[in-house]
C-alpha cells in the first residue's frame, strides 16, 4: 500500500503543469467553449499540442507513437489536465477505434489510419447503437453483404455523437443473420464522404447539436476496410468496452467540478449567508465528494490491477456506474445553485445580462450529463453484466 | 370527509382535460409557445369564453368565487397538455394580488379586464441578488408628491414580455431582507423609464428582465398598503404554490403513463422492457410518488380550503414533496426512455423541464424542506 | 374535498379522548410493555374495556357486535388512540380471522367463534408462512388429508405472532395437491390445544419472544372447523390480505413516535446544543414526517374510497410499503439519538441505571421492525403485484 | 503507487484468516461470547503466541512495528469471523495511548505486558452527557501534593469488565467542552473508589460504567502531559478508526457472500431467488458499496502510511460511508434473507449488530459529515 510519489513523479507532475501553462491558454479555453467549426478547430489545435508533446495517446504501443506512462503517471496527468480545465481528447479516434486498430487490425490498417488518427486529421465517430437496439448492441441489424471486393451496407445508426463533424465512422454491422446473436457482427471502418451516406441531426434536450442519425444506402466499404476476420467483430468490439466505461467515468472532470462548484457556492448569498454555510447544501457537497474521493481508488485499484496485468475486466461497470451518478448529482447541484437561472436559454441576450452567467452552461451541462447513464451501455445493463459477471446470479 | 369534486368542479375539470385533448396536441403546443407573445393569444380568448379567466375573482367584480379545489381541478389538467398560456401569472399572481388588495378602485380598473381577456399581467418579484427570498428587495421606490419613484431591477418576470401592466414590489423602507418596508406597484409595461429584455426559459416560457429608471407611479396604484405588501405576496405565494404543484401533479401522473406505454412498446433483448424486473420496481416507485404527491396536494388543499392553521407547513411539504418527487419521476422517466428520452422530438423532455422550473419557483425543496424545519421544529 | 370535522365528530372525538383519559391508566400502560403473562393479560384487559364501550370491532357488522364508524370516525378514534400511546388490538382474532368467518364462515362458526373473539377469550395466532414458503404464500405444503369427519393435519408453520399465547390457529393448509398452485388449498380453524402440535421458539434479532414454529403431526381437525367449500381457502384468505396490508401501514403510531422522538431530541444535547437544532437531523425528521402527512392522505383517501363501496384493493400495497418504510426511518432516528447506548441489552441493570432510559427501547423497536417489510407478504411481493394489477405490467 | 501487502501482512492477514477459519466458527464464537469476561482468555493467550498483540508498539518495546496496513489487514479478517476478543480495546486504545504518549516509564510497566497477554486495558472517555465528543468531559480530577484524586462517572467502556487497568479522561482544566485542560489517567481498575457496573452490547461485547469517588492516582500514572490529553486521544481515535472500519469492510464483504450464496439457494415461485433482476441489481448495489467503502478504506490507509496533510479529512469521510454503505449493506441482507434474517440461529442478525455498534463507535455518520464538512467547507 503506497501511493506516496517519487521524486521522478514529482518532476513529471511539474513537467505537465509547465505545459498546461503554457499550452492550455485563456484563449483556447475560450474558442473550445464554442459551437460548431470554432470548437471543432479549437479541440484539434489542443489535440495536436499534446501530440507534439508525445502526450496524446497515453496506452497506444510506443511504436505507433503512444506515450508508456505508469499508472502513476497517467493518474497524475489526468488530475492535472482536469484541474486546469483542460478537456479530454475526443475518444472515438484516440481512445476506441485505435486500439481496436492496433489490437486487431493489419499491418496495412495501422500504417494508413494510426497516424493520422495521432495528427487529428481524421475526426471519428461511432456507429454501434441502432434505432432497434439500444444497450442491446448484439441485435443490430445494419447488414453488409458481400459484392466483390465490397461490402453493400444498409441500415442505420443513431444517437452518432458529433457524426456532423466526421471523417470516418467504425461500425458494427451483421454480415451473418443464421447464428446466435453475438455472431455474424463485423467491424468496419466507413468513409464518411462514401455516396448513400446521410447524417440527419437529433435535436435533443440540451439544445445543442451532438447526436445524430446515421443513414446507409446501399454504401460500399472495401472489404480492407473491415477488422480482423468476417463475422468476429463482436469480439473486438467487447475488448473495447470495458475500457469506455472506465473513461466515461470522469473522476478527474468530477473533481475538477465539484471545486469549481465550491468557489461558486462560496459566492451565492441566500438569505444574507454564502449558500456553502447551508449545512444541507454542504451534505448534497459532501455526499457526492466522498463518493468520488472512493471512486478516485477504485479508478486507482483498477488501474493498478490492469498494470498487474489483469485488464480493467468487468469491475468497469462500476466505475461506469458510480462515475455517471456522481456526473449527475455535481450537474443538480449546479442546477439547484443558479436558481431561476438554471432555465434560461441563449437568445440575444447573454447569459450574464440577465442573470448567473453560470445558468445557461449549468443547465446545458445538466441535459447533456442525463445521456451519461444510458449510453456506453446503460446502467442497468451494467448492473445484469456485473450481477452475471462478478457476483455470478 | 372525502375528496371529490364537485359536479360544477367535475365540469370545470372536464372542459380543460376536452381543451387539451382537442386543441393542445404536442406539436401545436410547440408553435403556441413559438408565438412571438409566448402563447397563442387565441386560445386565451378561448380561456375567457370558457369563463377559466373568471375563476378565482370574487363574483362582485364577474368572477366564478372559486376556491383552492377549483384552481387544482383546473390546473391539474393545464399540467397534463403542459399549457403556456399564462394563465398562472396573469390570473393567480397578478390577478391574485389585485383580488386580494382590499383596493376597490384598482379590482374595478382590472379584474373586468382580465376576465374578459384583455389584460395580461404579470408579478415582478426576483432581483439578481434575491434567489428565492421574496423579502431581498433591494429595488427602491421614494415618494414624491402623490407619486412614488421606482428604481432597480426585476428578473425572470413570468409572462414579462407580453404583460400589459406588472405589478412590482419595491422597498418604501426597513433594510434589504426585511418583511416590512416592501410595497407593490401596478405599473404600465410601456411607462416611461421601463426597459424589457425578454428571453426563453427551458419550459418555453417566455419572460423579461425589467429594469425600472426613474418611473413614476401615482400613489393610486399601490396595491394593498404601503409598507405593507410582503403579507399580500405571502399569500398569495401560497395560493399559486398549490396551484403550480396541482400542475406538477398533472405532470407526473403523464409522464409516468406516457413511460408504461413506452416499456410495454419498446423492445430489447428479445422482450419488451417493461418485463424486466428491475425497472417494473422502478415504475412502482414512480407510481408511488405520484400517489403519494397526489396525497399532500389534497392534503394542502383540505387545508387551505379550511383556512388551517399550519397552512404554511402544509404548503412547504407540498413544495419540497412536488420537487422531490417530480425529481424522481423526470429522472427515471428519461432513463427508462432510453436514448429516446434524450431527443427533443419526443415530449418526455418538456414535462421534465417544467417540472424542474416548478421546483425552482419560489424556491426549490430544499429551500422549502428549510422553511417546513423553522415551522415545525423551532421552538 | 372536505376534511372539517362536523360538530357530531368534534363530540365523538372528545368522547374519545375522554374514555381514553379514564381508562388507558399508566399502570396499564406499565404492564402492557412487560413481558410474557403480565403482557397477555394487559392487553386482555385493554381490549375489554374497549368491548365494554362498545369500541373493539370497528368494521364488523354490527349484528356481531361491531361498531358501524364512519372512515372519518375511524380516522378520529385511531388518531387519539395513538396520540394517547395506547396499543392496536392484537389483530389475529378481531382483524384477521374475524372477517373470515363473518365473511365466508357459516351460522354456527360465527355463533361460536366471534362472541369469543369479542371478549378476548380466545387468542388467535395466524398459520400462512412456511419454512419453504414465505411471501410465496401459495406454496405452501402443510397437508390436510380427509379422515371421516375430521382432517389429519401435517406440516409446519413459522414465524407465527404469539403462538405460545395462542389457544387457536387459522390455517392454510393443502387439501390438493394437483391443480394450480392456488387452488386446493383449504381454510382450518385448529384448536392448538389439539395433540400433535408442538410451538418452537424461534430466537429473533430482538432478543425478545414472539416469533414461533408450530409444527402439526397428525392433528385432527374436525371438518366443522372448515371455513366455506374445501380447495376454496385461497379465495377467503386473499380478501383478507389487502386488509392486513392497510392496517400495517401504521399511520396513526407513527405520528405519535414521531412526536415523541422530537420530543427526546430537544432533550438531547450534543456539542452543546439540543439536537433538534442540528439541521442534519431536522432534515431527516422532515423527509420522514412529509411522507407520512401524505401517506395519512393517501390512507384516507383508500377509506373514503372503501366507504364509497369500492374496497381497498390493491393501492394498499402502496399503503404497506410506504408505511413500514416510514416506520423503519423512525426507528433508525430513535437508534442514532441513542448513539452508544442504543446498543445496551437488558441485563441486571435498568437502562436508567447505564445511560439513557430509551436506548434499550429503541433497540427492540428497531430489530423487531425489520420484520415489517418482510411479513404480511415481503415489499418486493407488494411491488410485484403493483406492477401487475395496479400498472399493468 | 500499489495497493498490494507486503509478504509479512499478507502472512499475517492469513495466519488470522486461518485461525477465524478453524477457531472461530459461529457457535464457538457464541461461547466466546458467552465467556464472564466476554471473550475467551485461550484466544487471547493464542493471539499472544501469535504476535498479533505486538503489532501496533514499538520494536524497542518488544513489539512488531507496525503500521496503519497492518491493522488493516489483521481487523479485516477479525471482523469476519466477528472476533469478540477486545484486541481493539487493549491493543489499539489502551495499548495505542500508552505506545504514543511519550512516557517511556508507562510504557515499560505496560507494553510487555500487553504483548504477552497478560494485561488486559480499557479507555474510559465516554460520560453520560457526552454523547460523540470527545472532549465533554465532566469527570473531575484534582491535584493533590503529588497524587490526584478524580471523580466522576464513565459509561460504556469497551473491555471495561476484565480490563485490569483502564485509561480515564478527566478535567485538570477549563470548561465542559473545551479541548484543552483535558488529562488521561492510568488506574488500576480495582482501586478504592473505583466501582464497576457492567452489560452486554448487542454485538456481544461486554462493558461496563465506571464510576469514580476519590481515586486517587499518583501523578507519574498521567498518560502524556497534564492538560494535553486530548492530542493524544485525537490521535488515537484516528488509528482506532480505521482499524475499526477495516473490521466493517470484513463484515460487510462476508455478509455480500452469505446474501449471495443464500439467495442461490432460496426458492420462491417456483425458482432461485438469485434470479429475480430487482435482487440482482440491488445485490449489485450491495456489491458497489462494498467496493466504494474498501477504496476509501484503502485511502484512508495510505493517507494515514503518509502522514497526509489531510488525513482528518480521509478518516472522516472513511467513518461516514463505512457507516452509509454498511446500513446499506446490513438493511438489505436482513431483508434479502427473509424472515431467516431475523432470527438469532443465522449469523447475519449478528453481524448486522457489529456494523451498526461501529458505526456508533466515536460519532455515526451524520456526525462524522458534519465532521467533514467543517474540515472541507469551512474557510
Amino acid at each position: 500500500m503506497d501511493i506516496t510519489f517519487s521524486a521522478e513523479e514529482l518532476a513529471f507532475r511539474d513537467q505537465v503543469r509547465e505545459f498546461l501553462a503554457q499550452n492550455w491558454t485563456p484563449d483556447l479555453a475560450r474558442r473550445i467553449r464554442g459551437e460548431d467549426e470554432e470548437f471543432k478547430a479549437a479541440q484539434i489545435e489542443w489535440q495536436n499540442k499534446l501530440n507534439d508533446k508525445g502526450w496524446l495517446a497515453p496506452g497506444w504501443p510506443v511504436e505507433h507513437g503512444g506515450v508508456a506512462w505508469s499508472v502513476t503517471e497517467n493518474f497524475i496527468f489526468e488530475t492535472e489536465r482536469s484541474l486546469a480545465g483542460a478537456p479530454d481528447v475526443v475518444p472515438f479516434g484516440l481512445k476506441m477505434v485505435a486500439p481496436v486498430i492496433y489490437g486487431f487490425g493489419n499491418e496495412e490498417q495501422k500504417q494508413r489510419f494510426l497516424p493520422r488518427i495521432l495528427k487529428s486529421q481524421d475526426w471519428w465517430c461511432q456507429g454501434y447503437s441502432e434505432p432497434g437496439a439500444g444497450s442491446d448492441l448484439a441485435a443490430l441489424k445494419t447488414k453488409a453483404e458481400l459484392d466483390g471486393d465490397d461490402y453493400i451496407v444498409n441500415g442505420a445508426k443513431v444517437w452518432t455523437t458529433y457524426a456532423q463533424y466526421a471523417d470516418w465512422i467504425f461500425c458494427l454491422v451483421r454480415t451473418d443473420a443464421s447464428g446466435k446473436r453475438q455472431d455474424g457482427i463485423s467491424f468496419l471502418l466507413i468513409d464518411m464522404k462514401s455516396p448513400g451516406i446521410t447524417v440527419n441531426k437529433i435535436s435533443s434536450i440540451d439544445d445543442h447539436h451532438s447526436l445524430n442519425e446515421v443513414v446507409f444506402d446501399n454504401v460500399r466499404v472495401p472489404v480492407a476496410n473491415r477488422i480482423g476476420e468476417q463475422d468476429k467483430g463482436w469480439t473486438y468490439a467487447k475488448a473495447l468496452l470495458a475500457h469506455e466505461r472506465t473513461s466515461i467515468a470522469g473522476v478527474a472532470d468530477s473533481k475538477r467540478r465539484l471545486r469549481d462548484l465550491r468557489k461558486l457556492l462560496s459566492e451565492e448569498i441566500s438569505g444574507g449567508r454564502p449558500l456553502i454555510e447551508d449545512v444541507q447544501f454542504q451534505n448534497r457537497l459532501s455526499n457526492t465528494e466522498i463518493e468520488l474521493m472512493a471512486l478516485e481508488y477504485t479508478e486507482l485499484r483498477v488501474l493498478a490491477s490492469t498494470a498487474d496485468g489483469k485488464g480493467p475486466g468487468v469491475e468497469s461497470s462500476l466505475l461506469k456506474i458510480k462515475g455517471t451518478e456522481i456526473q449527475q448529482a455535481i450537474q443538480q447541484m449546479y442546477m439547484d445553485l443558479a436558481g431561476y437561472y438554471s432555465g434560461v436559454l441563449h437568445g440575444d441576450e447573454t447569459a450574464e445580462s440577465i442573470g448567473h452567467a453560470f445558468g445557461h452552461d449549468a443547465r446545458k451541462a445538466y441535459m447533456y450529463g442525463r445521456a451519461a447513464t444510458i449510453y456506453g451501455g446503460s446502467n442497468e445493463v451494467q448492473k445484469n453484466i456485473t450481477a452475471k459477471y462478478v457476483l455470478g446470479l | 370527509m372525502n375528496f371529490n369534486l364537485s359536479e360544477e368542479q367535475n365540469m370545470l375539470k372536464d372542459s380543460v382535460a376536452r381543451f387539451v385533448q382537442d386543441e393542445y396536441d404536442f406539436e401545436t403546443r410547440r408553435s403556441n409557445a413559438a408565438n412571438p407573445l409566448g402563447f397563442n393569444p387565441d386560445n386565451w380568448q378561448t380561456f375567457a369564453e370558457l369563463g377559466w379567466l373568471s375563476i378565482p375573482f370574487e363574483e362582485a367584480y364577474g368572477g366564478f368565487g372559486g376556491g383552492p379545489t377549483d384552481v387544482m381541478a383546473v390546473m391539474e389538467e393545464m399540467g397534463k397538455g403542459l399549457v403556456v398560456e399564462p394563465f398562472v401569472a396573469t390570473v393567480l399572481m397578478f390577478g391574485g394580488l389585485l383580488s386580494k388588495s382590499d383596493n376597490p378602485a384598482l379590482k374595478d380598473a382590472n379584474i373586468e379586464k382580465i376576465i374578459d381577456g384583455s389584460l395580461q399581467g404579470a408579478f415582478a418579484y426576483v432581483e439578481r441578488q434575491s434567489r428565492f427570498e421574496l423579502a431581498d428587495v433591494k429595488t427602491q421606490a421614494k415618494r414624491d408628491g402623490d407619486d412614488f419613484v421606482l428604481n432597480g431591477e426585476k428578473t425572470v418576470v413570468f409572462n414579462g414580455a407580453a404583460a400589459n401592466k406588472v405589478i412590482v414590489s419595491a422597498r418604501t423602507s426597513g433594510e434589504q431582507c426585511d418583511e416590512a418596508g416592501i410595497t407593490l406597484f401596478l405599473i404600465d409595461a410601456d411607462a416611461p423609464g421601463v426597459e424589457r429584455t425578454q428571453y426563453r426559459l427551458m419550459d418555453g416560457q417566455l419572460v423579461a428582465n425589467i429594469k425600472l429608471t426613474d418611473v413614476r407611479v401615482a400613489a393610486s396604484q399601490v396595491v394593498g398598503k404601503v409598507d405593507e405588501g410582503y403579507t399580500l405576496i405571502d399569500s398569495v405565494v401560497s395560493d399559486v404554490t398549490i396551484a403550480l404543484c396541482a400542475e406538477a401533479l398533472g405532470i407526473m401522473q403523464k409522464l409516468n403513463t406516457t413511460t408504461i406505454e413506452y416499456t410495454k412498446t419498446r423492445q430489447q433483448f428479445g422482450v419488451a422492457i417493461s418485463s424486466f424486473q428491475a425497472l417494473q420496481h422502478r415504475m412502482v416507485d414512480m407510481f408511488m410518488a405520484g400517489e403519494q404527491a397526489k396525497s399532500i396536494l389534497y392534503r394542502a388543499v383540505c387545508a387551505a380550503e379550511g383556512e388551517a392553521d399550519d397552512l404554511a407547513k402544509n404548503i412547504a411539504a407540498l413544495k419540497v414533496m412536488i420537487g422531490r418527487n417530480g425529481k424522481l419521476i423526470g429522472d427515471e422517466a428519461i432513463q427508462l426512455h432510453g436514448g429516446m428520452g434524450l431527443t427533443d422530438e419526443l415530449d418526455v423532455g418538456h414535462y421534465v423541464k417544467r417540472l424542474m422550473m416548478i421546483n425552482t419557483t419560489f424556491g426549490d425543496a430544499d429551500y422549502q424542506q428549510q422553511k417546513f424545519n423553522r415551522l415545525a421544529y423551532a421552538e
